[in-house]
């Protein structure tokens, strides 16, 4: 391959990367506290992304019952600056994150207590996904609603150098949600992996019983944990929506699988395993060559299948520590 | 039946050192990383013979046992069983073979009742593939089965619970069905990793009783991990004792008893 | 006067009743041991009191306050540890983490740290294996770890739930010799042993359970000669 | 009656097909392993009898065969689910848990970018125009052949239950370790139970092909694994009617409730999470907690074995405790 | 038994009101919903009203066929406009073809679908026959074209036989077609695609997809730099793609088979009334569906005509009204259509429009001669 086509590969895998790791970081988070894969996540960022377009447009305009109602009559104050967009898409996150504590709240937490099957968990939350996306649906309908392109002020949509005779291109928002992914990561991995609150958090995920033995309060690290997964996943969903346009009541879900396939890959409940298996499946699609485009999406499960069967854990997954 | 009344054997055995032997574990070794877990081993284990292992916490007491069932694999070493080399084969044929263990962290199917844990042990004698179970024609091998199962769980005192869930009993019930379990197996040689523990004295006393019976109601041959020295002193006719992995002595337990590095490492000076 | 006080425990699982009706009580500064035959209710009293349990019925008092219905995590902030059946080690931590985890009520690094390191000149076997995953240890390993680990936050209150178990002569002796030390220190303890004997030598008083139910108790220095108690637990 | 055939014949066809495709889940779980690879073996069923069935390249062998081209078909897919079952689940079902929830999605996934861009089954169109399972002309007719498949599984599995690979799977499930100690190859009886759902679901995919009159890669994929494996959790996962009755309901609830319009799916997904709350052992695991306590059988004729035990057991047990 | 008609009589609309294909199915429930009004308004079928009762498809097989079985036997519905997607025609339109009522598809447009039995027929023109026409005013364009790239999402069954059409007339024409890219709907980063179309220096673009995936794309070619012309297919033929691509949507050539140009004055009035409620032009799939309902409408009035619907059993009547739709010439808001005999549409009018944004929301398909 000429130098610049690897380039050119490198950072297309490194874009899409980050957006699958920024998206799987709440599901890794959810899962490495209760061991559980939240469906509802991938819906969580599809509300993150609304809530701040709320902020930002204030109006929805051809379908669903919330058609015609108008937040700012006199013209949204709000689009146009990059500060003030900056500012609605911490609100919206904020949103989702308590949104995400409410599913806790209502859908996982009296289960807990039941001692069900954590497998049910997947249902529940899959029926809260459902729920949301089909009342998004009933709210503002299913079209695509987008942000103003100006929302990061007046930067240029894409960067681009060549090498030799060809051109090697980015799209700015892929370097701010590349920028973010990354500031995310280090300040997880900090608290995570160098706090007291990580090390809880380890012991909640580990053993509940055991942690509370120890004096940790479970289900506040749990409504914590909720929180943080889904005021990142409502961050994402604004992020991508900048770059993708919000496509409708199904956005999120649509990267469920993929954000899936990331944790795993990464291993289960390992934040920057989150990241690297974001990235790894980012570049191995960016790298199928262009005649064989149609087997993109075979070409990174089957990198997983592979991956799987010779790393059980994942790539960077513990492997149970346990001794007979 | 108590400790001090050893239960009436009911073959005249001959002394161990005339028996054939039927272990032979060769300059076993297993490291963890750095650690070395176990560090060339060698001893053998006589026919009908209840043989101690002892040896501070971390010897390598539990490590060893796992390199002789085939769920850890040896860094070097070997053991034959009759003849037969036994490392290197998947535990479920180490069973085959007649090789049984209990687990010191006690590993009972804990979702499935009593009866149902005896019953699965049984899964090596019996025969009945897909199509036969699914056909019902191997009625006759389930019954027996079944009445092995409930005669185990006589035999350990647990038959009016057959019903439960393993994970409901308490530790020390949990232990007598571990034991149970691995005799429904039809082992040939019984491993039992620290069985006393969790159980008072006086029912440790019965425990020894309890062993030796089965010994010589099954032909057994025994090995028995346990930091309970009164109850190894009593039941046991060789004891090895493992430390930091090495092997400081094997011997009768009297003898043992009295050598200053097993003092030392493992009983303290009183 | 009485630091911890139980008034007629229940508690079931399901349609199991594994305590009925218990009432004892230990006081500031008392060793007590617990001892039964296997499935008795030892355990379960002591999950109870940590709160890891909820009763059926009765009341759990701890310094005269009512803590029945108290979230287990409190329970260890004012002061009740445990060391549990089954040594319940965080497999996939290290010794270290395990320990530190222990001390999380606790706001001194520094204390912290010096009580770590005080835990490995007790247990030399934990100072050689520092970053060791627990789930990795013999299991006398994790049987220290778990003891170590409960004394990290500094109890008031100590439950050991069987703390001998699975443990080298040599060792054992260590633990009473923590257990009375402690004490000295002022540490309550309320002790469950198989190791009857030595658990009675060891306390000031004894509860026999039966069945869920006491059934009698007393000084352990007299109880140890009692015929009852020999018989059924000291394989007299 | 007839009108009720002809309106819901389509639905009630889809749940015993949706109560299959649960039990083509549970065997795999009865083994304690969570795989989701049913949707791949369904959709290559369903494939295979497509092709069989529209193909010119098999248009002699329809002639010659008539209507028995049909069972043919499940017979081949059989076969060709087995096979790949034995390929696919020798290396995944190393893994555990989510790990191998997700390889086994992988296959699914990877299976429908295949067949989307294979020629012989139509690209992303499909196969349509597929000819009617014994000249069927109604929905409902399509009870004549999966209710025999249903009954017929729901026997196999209750007496795999009780025999000795039922189990096997059973001790494979709660600790694989303890399994392998006491005799049982885990490798074997995970495979086993793995084939049995692969070759169940390609059946299944056999015959839906004519009765949806079209097949497509959409067929397989990921939100019909997670579906499926809803199924068998309302349902209940410990109990053969389980994924029967988890199967049927969910497939029934959201035709049920079409009269509520928009609001359909919103009370489905309600309906989902509460019965996730307040049956957390599924539907029939609720319903059917607390079974008998097991009889003792009649004392044995005489076998080597037992009679040892029994000839030395103690009439007092309690005595006896060790 | 014979069952009677019952009044106002009843006509199914079986379209996508949930799951991804929802978007699409929206436009067909409103354009439906605008024929049920304004025709009942004009007296409905000969002063008979009629009623249109929607069953939901969801986006797949098994959700189109319950609808139809819905609206077969408890809704007695005398014909069936729907499903949306080709894929679920094929599955749910030989269960009407069986209880012989009258189907017309108002958005299929994959090759075989009238082919499917004789009471299926579409409202809408293949692809075959709408997408040469937007190559051929590309060339008008800009005659210097040579080189093409082809993009098209292979999930999806009408893209794929979509951009087989495109990819012949490029051909035809004497184009080179330097690179085909696949991809996903539900796909929204192409950067690599871009890449790839950027480094094989084209000067058109042919897009296949629906008009999110296919929004961003545009969105995407643009940000990344590409100057040439685009070619949008069908599924873009919506102003539910505006708000993807915003300002870079402008100058998008896409064939339709509907204009609201169109000057017959069913469409003007159409249009009026669309663009009051919802202040923008209405989009071909809800003038497809409008169609859809209109020529079901019009055909029962030729029959009410010969024998009053009242009178008719219910068997009879759908028979008689597939008949009826096959023989009959409407004046749609497409233009005029008839059907050939095996169902398939027979439209004159084609239109290629190219988009022009007036602001980051809002635009218009003008339309191109
Ligand atoms: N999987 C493993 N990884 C790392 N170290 C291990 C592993 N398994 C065992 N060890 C170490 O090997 C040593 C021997 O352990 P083993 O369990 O055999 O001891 P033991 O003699 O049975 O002790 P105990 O009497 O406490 O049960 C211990 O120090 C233990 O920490
Ligand atoms: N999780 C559980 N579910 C159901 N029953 C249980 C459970 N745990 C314990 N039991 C039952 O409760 C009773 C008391 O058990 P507990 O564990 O408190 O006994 P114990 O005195 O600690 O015994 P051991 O000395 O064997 O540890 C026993 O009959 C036991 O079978
Ligand atoms: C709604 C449309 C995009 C559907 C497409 N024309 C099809 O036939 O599948
Ligand atoms: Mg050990
Ligand atoms: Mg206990």
């Amino acid at each position: 391959m000429e130098l610049s086509g690897l380039v050119q590969n490198l950072m297309n895998g490194l874009a899409i990367g980050s957006v699958y790791a920024i998206f799987a970081l709440g599901y890794t988070l959810v899962f490495s506290i209760l061991g559980i894969i939240n469906f509802a996540h991938g819906a969580v960022f599809t509300l993150g992304a609304y809530f701040t377009y709320t902020l930002v447009a204030g109006q929805f305009e051809n379908n669903g019952l919330l058609k015609g109602i108008n937040l700012f009559p006199a013209g949204s104050p709000l689009s146009g600056s990059p500060w003030v967009f900056a500012a609605a898409t911490l609100l919206g996150a904020v949103g989702a994150g308590l949104i995400s504590v409410l599913i806790e709240r209502l859908a996982f937490r009296p289960m807990r207590a039941r001692g069900a099957d954590p497998l049910l968990a997947l249902v529940s939350s899959l029926g809260v996904a459902l729920v949301i996306v089909n009342l998004i649906q009933l709210l503002v309908g299913a079209e695509i609603y987008n942000f103003p392109s100006n929302a990061y002020g007046e930067l240029r949509p894409a960067l681009s150098f060549a090498i030799g005779d060809k051109i090697v291109v980015i799209r700015t928002v892929q370097v701010i949600i590349f920028g973010v992914s990354l500031a995310i990561l280090a300040v997880l991995g900090y608290v995570i992996g160098r706090t007291k609150i990580g090390k809880a958090l380890r012991a909640v995920a580990e053993n509940p019983t055991t942690a509370s033995l120890l004096g940790i309060s479970v289900d506040r690290f749990i409504v914590i944990t909720f929180f943080l997964s889904g005021f990142l996943g409502g961050l994402a969903g604004t992020l991508v929506g900048t770059a993708f346009g919000v496509a409708g009541p199904y956005f999120g879900v649509t990267y469920g699988l993929k954000g899936l396939a990331v944790i795993v890959l990464g291993g289960l409940g390992s934040i920057p395993g989150a990241v690297l298996g974001g990235l790894v499946i980012g570049l191995a699609e960016a790298f199928v060559p262009s005649d064989y485009s149609a087997y993109k999406d075979a070409v990174a499960f089957a990198l997983l299948f592979v991956i799987l069967l010779v790393r059980p854990q994942g790539l960077l997954g513990q492997n149970a520590a346990q001794k007979v | 039946m108590t400790a001090s009344q050893p239960a009436p054997s009911m073959h005249p055995t001959p002394p161990a050192t005339e028996r054939a032997v039927v272990l032979e574990a060769r300059n076993m070794t297993r490291r963890f990383g750095g650690l070395v877990a176990v560090n060339d081993v060698s001893f053998d284990v006589r026919e009908g013979e209840i043989f101690g292992l002892i040896g501070p916490n971390g010897a390598g007491k539990t490590t060893l046992f796992n390199l002789m069932t085939g769920l850890t694999p040896p860094s070097s070493g070997t053991l034959t069983y009759r003849g037969r080399t036994v490392t290197g084969l998947a535990p479920y044929r180490v069973a085959g073979l007649g090789l049984s263990r209990t687990f010191q962290n006690i590993r009972l199917f804990k979702g499935l009742s009593a009866l149902e844990n005896v019953k699965i042990a049984q899964h090596i004698r019996t025969r009945a593939g897909l199509w036969q179970g699914v056909f019902g024609s191997s009625r006759q091998e389930e019954l027996q089965v079944e009445r092995r199962a409930w005669a185990l769980l006589d035999l350990v005192g647990l038959s009016d619970r057959a019903g439960e869930l393993a994970a409901n009993f308490s530790y020390g019930d949990q232990r007598r069905l571990e034991i149970a379990r691995a005799l429904a197996t039809e082992p040939q040689v019984l491993l039992l990793d620290e069985p006393a523990a969790g159980m008072n004295t006086a029912e440790k006393g019965q425990l020894t009783g309890f062993i030796r019976q089965v010994r010589d109601q099954f032909d057994l041959t025994v090995l028995i991990i346990e930091h309970h020295v009164p109850l190894v002193m009593n039941l046991c006719d060789r004891v090895a004792v493992l430390n930091f992995g090495q092997l400081i002595a094997v011997g009768e337990p009297a003898h043992v008893q009295r050598d200053p590095k097993v003092i030392e490492a493992y009983l303290g000076g009183e | 006067m009485a630091l911890l006080e139980i008034e007629d425990l229940s508690v079931n699982y399901g349609a199991i009743q594994a305590v009925r009706g218990l009432t004892l009580e230990v006081n500031e500064g008392e060793v007590v041991t617990l001892i039964g035959a296997n499935g008795a209710g030892k355990t379960t009293t002591l999950r109870a009191v940590s709160r890891i349990l909820r009763p059926v019925t009765g009341r759990i008092l701890f310094g005269g306050r009512d803590i029945t219905r108290l979230p287990p995590a409190e329970a260890v902030k004012i002061g009740i540890a445990q060391s549990p059946e089954g040594r319940q080690v965080l497999a996939r931590q290290s010794i270290q983490d395990n320990l530190e985890l222990g001390a999380f009520t606790r706001s001194s690094r520094a204390e912290m740290r010096a009580d770590i390191e005080k835990m490995f000149g007790r247990f030399p076997r934990l100072g050689e294996r520092r970053t060791q995953l627990a789930g990795t240890l013999s299991g006398g390993e994790q049987q220290m770890l778990a003891i170590a680990r409960a004394l990290m936050s500094r109890p008031k209150l100590l439950l050991l739930d069987e703390p001998s178990l699975g443990l080298a002569p040599i060792i054992v002796r260590e633990i009473f010799a923590i257990v009375r030390e402690l004490n000295e220190q002022g540490v309550t303890i309320l002790l469950v042993e198989q190791n009857a004997k030595l658990a009675m030598q060891s306390s000031h008083r004894t509860y026999v359970l039966e069945a869920g139910q006491m059934t009698f108790n007393g000084n352990s220095a007299d109880l140890v000669s009692d015929e009852r108690v020999l018989h059924a637990y000291l394989g007299g | 009656m007839d009108n009720f055939f002809q309106s819901y014949g389509f639905l009630l066809v889809t749940m015993v097909q949706a109560a299959l495709l649960g039990l083509s889940l549970y065997f795999p779980l009865q083994a304690g392993q969570l795989s989701l690879a049913s949707p791949g073996f369904y959709a290559l069923g369903g494939y295979v009898a497509a092709i069989m069935l529209t193909n010119p390249a098999f248009g002699g062998l329809r002639d010659a065969l008539g209507n028995s081209v049909f069972p043919l078909t499940w017979l081949v897919a059989a076969v060709l689910s087995g096979l790949l079952g034995l390929v696919v689940g020798v290396p995944a079902l190393r893994l555990r848990g989510i790990y191998l929830a997700l390889a086994t999605i992988a296959f699914v996934e990877i299976l429908r970018v295949v067949s989307l861009n294979l020629s012989i089954t139509g690209g992303a169109i499909g196969i349509f125009g597929i000819p009617q399972a014994f000249g069927f002309q109604d929905r409902w007719q399509y009870l004549f052949l999966f209710g025999p498949l249903l009954i017929l599984t729901l026997i196999f599995a209750a007496q795999l239950e009780r025999s000795r690979v039922g189990r096997a799977f059973r001790a494979v499930r709660e600790d694989e370790l303890a399994a392998d100690a006491m005799g049982v190859s885990p490798t074997r009886y995970k495979v086993q139970a793995f084939v049995i759902g692969a070759v169940l679901a390609g059946i299944v995919g056999a015959m839906s092909a004519p009765f949806l009159n079209t097949w497509n890669a959409k067929q397989g994929t990921f939100d019909a694994s997670i579906a499926i494996l809803a199924f068998v959790l309302i349902g209940g996962s410990r109990n053969i009617w389980g994924p029967v009755v988890g199967g049927a309901l969910l497939t029934a609830i959201p035709e049920v409730l079409r009269p509520l319009a928009d609001w359909r799916l919103v009370i489905n997904g309600l309906v989902l999470v509460l019965a996730s709350l307040y049956l957390p052992q599924g539907i029939v695991g609720t319903l059917s907690r607390g079974g008998k306590p097991p009889k003792r059988p009649d004392p044995a004729p005489a076998g080597p074995n037992t009679e040892k035990i029994s000839s030395s057991h103690n009439s007092n047990t309690a005595e006896n405790r060790p | 038994a014979a069952q009677k008609v019952e009044t106002p009589v009843v006509i199914g609309v079986a379209v996508a009101q949930t799951s991804n294909t929802a978007l699409l199915g929206q436009e067909q429930v409103i354009g439906a919903k605008f024929a049920e009004k304004f025709l009942n308004a004009r007296g409905g079928i000969n002063g008979t009203p009629f009623k249109l009762v929607f069953q939901d498809t969801g986006g797949d097989e098994a959700g189109a066929i319950n609808a139809f079985q819905n609206l077969i036997t408890q809704a007695k519905a005398v014909g069936i406009v729907g499903p949306t997607l080709s894929q679920q025609a094929f599955a749910a339109d030989p269960i009407a073809e069986r209880a012989k009522v009258p189907v017309l598809g108002p958005s299929n447009t994959a090759k075989g679908v009238p082919e499917i039995g004789e009471y299926v027929a579409r409202v809408s023109a293949p692809v075959s026959i709408v997408a040469p026409n937007a190559v051929r005013q590309a060339l008008k364009l800009d005659p210097k074209i040579k080189r093409v790239a082809v993009l098209y999402a292979q999930n999806d069954a009408f893209s794929t036989s979509e951009t087989g059409t495109f990819q012949q007339t490029a051909k035809d024409q004497g184009l080179t077609v330097a690179t085909v890219q696949k991809f996903q709907t539900t796909d929204s980063d192409f950067t690599t695609q871009v890449t790839s179309v950027l480094n094989e220096k084209v000067d058109l673009v042919i897009i296949s997809g629906l008009a999110a995936d296919g929004g961003n794309l545009v969105k995407q070619l643009r940000q990344l730099g590409y100057k040439g012309l685009i070619i949008g297919g069908n599924g873009l033929n919506t102003s539910n793609m505006f708000p993807v691509c915003q300002k870079l949507c402008d100058g998008v050539i896409i064939a339709q088979a509907y204009s609201p140009a169109q000057p017959s004055a069913v469409n003007q009035v159409f249009v009026k009334e669309y663009r009051a409620q919802y202040k923008k032009d209405p989009p071909q799939f809800a003038a497809q569906a409008y169609a859809g309902v209109q020529v079901m409408v019009e055909a029962l009035k030729a029959i009410d005509r010969k024998k009053k619907l009242s009178q008719w059993d219910l068997g009879e009547l759908r028979n008689a009204l597939n008949k009826q739709i096959l023989l009959g010439t409407y004046n749609t808001p497409l233009g005029p259509i008839s059907f050939d005999k095996e169902g398939e549409v027979q439209q004159k009018e084609f239109y290629v429009a190219q988009i022009k944004m007036a602001d980051a929301k809002n635009g218009s398909f003008v339309f191109l001669k």
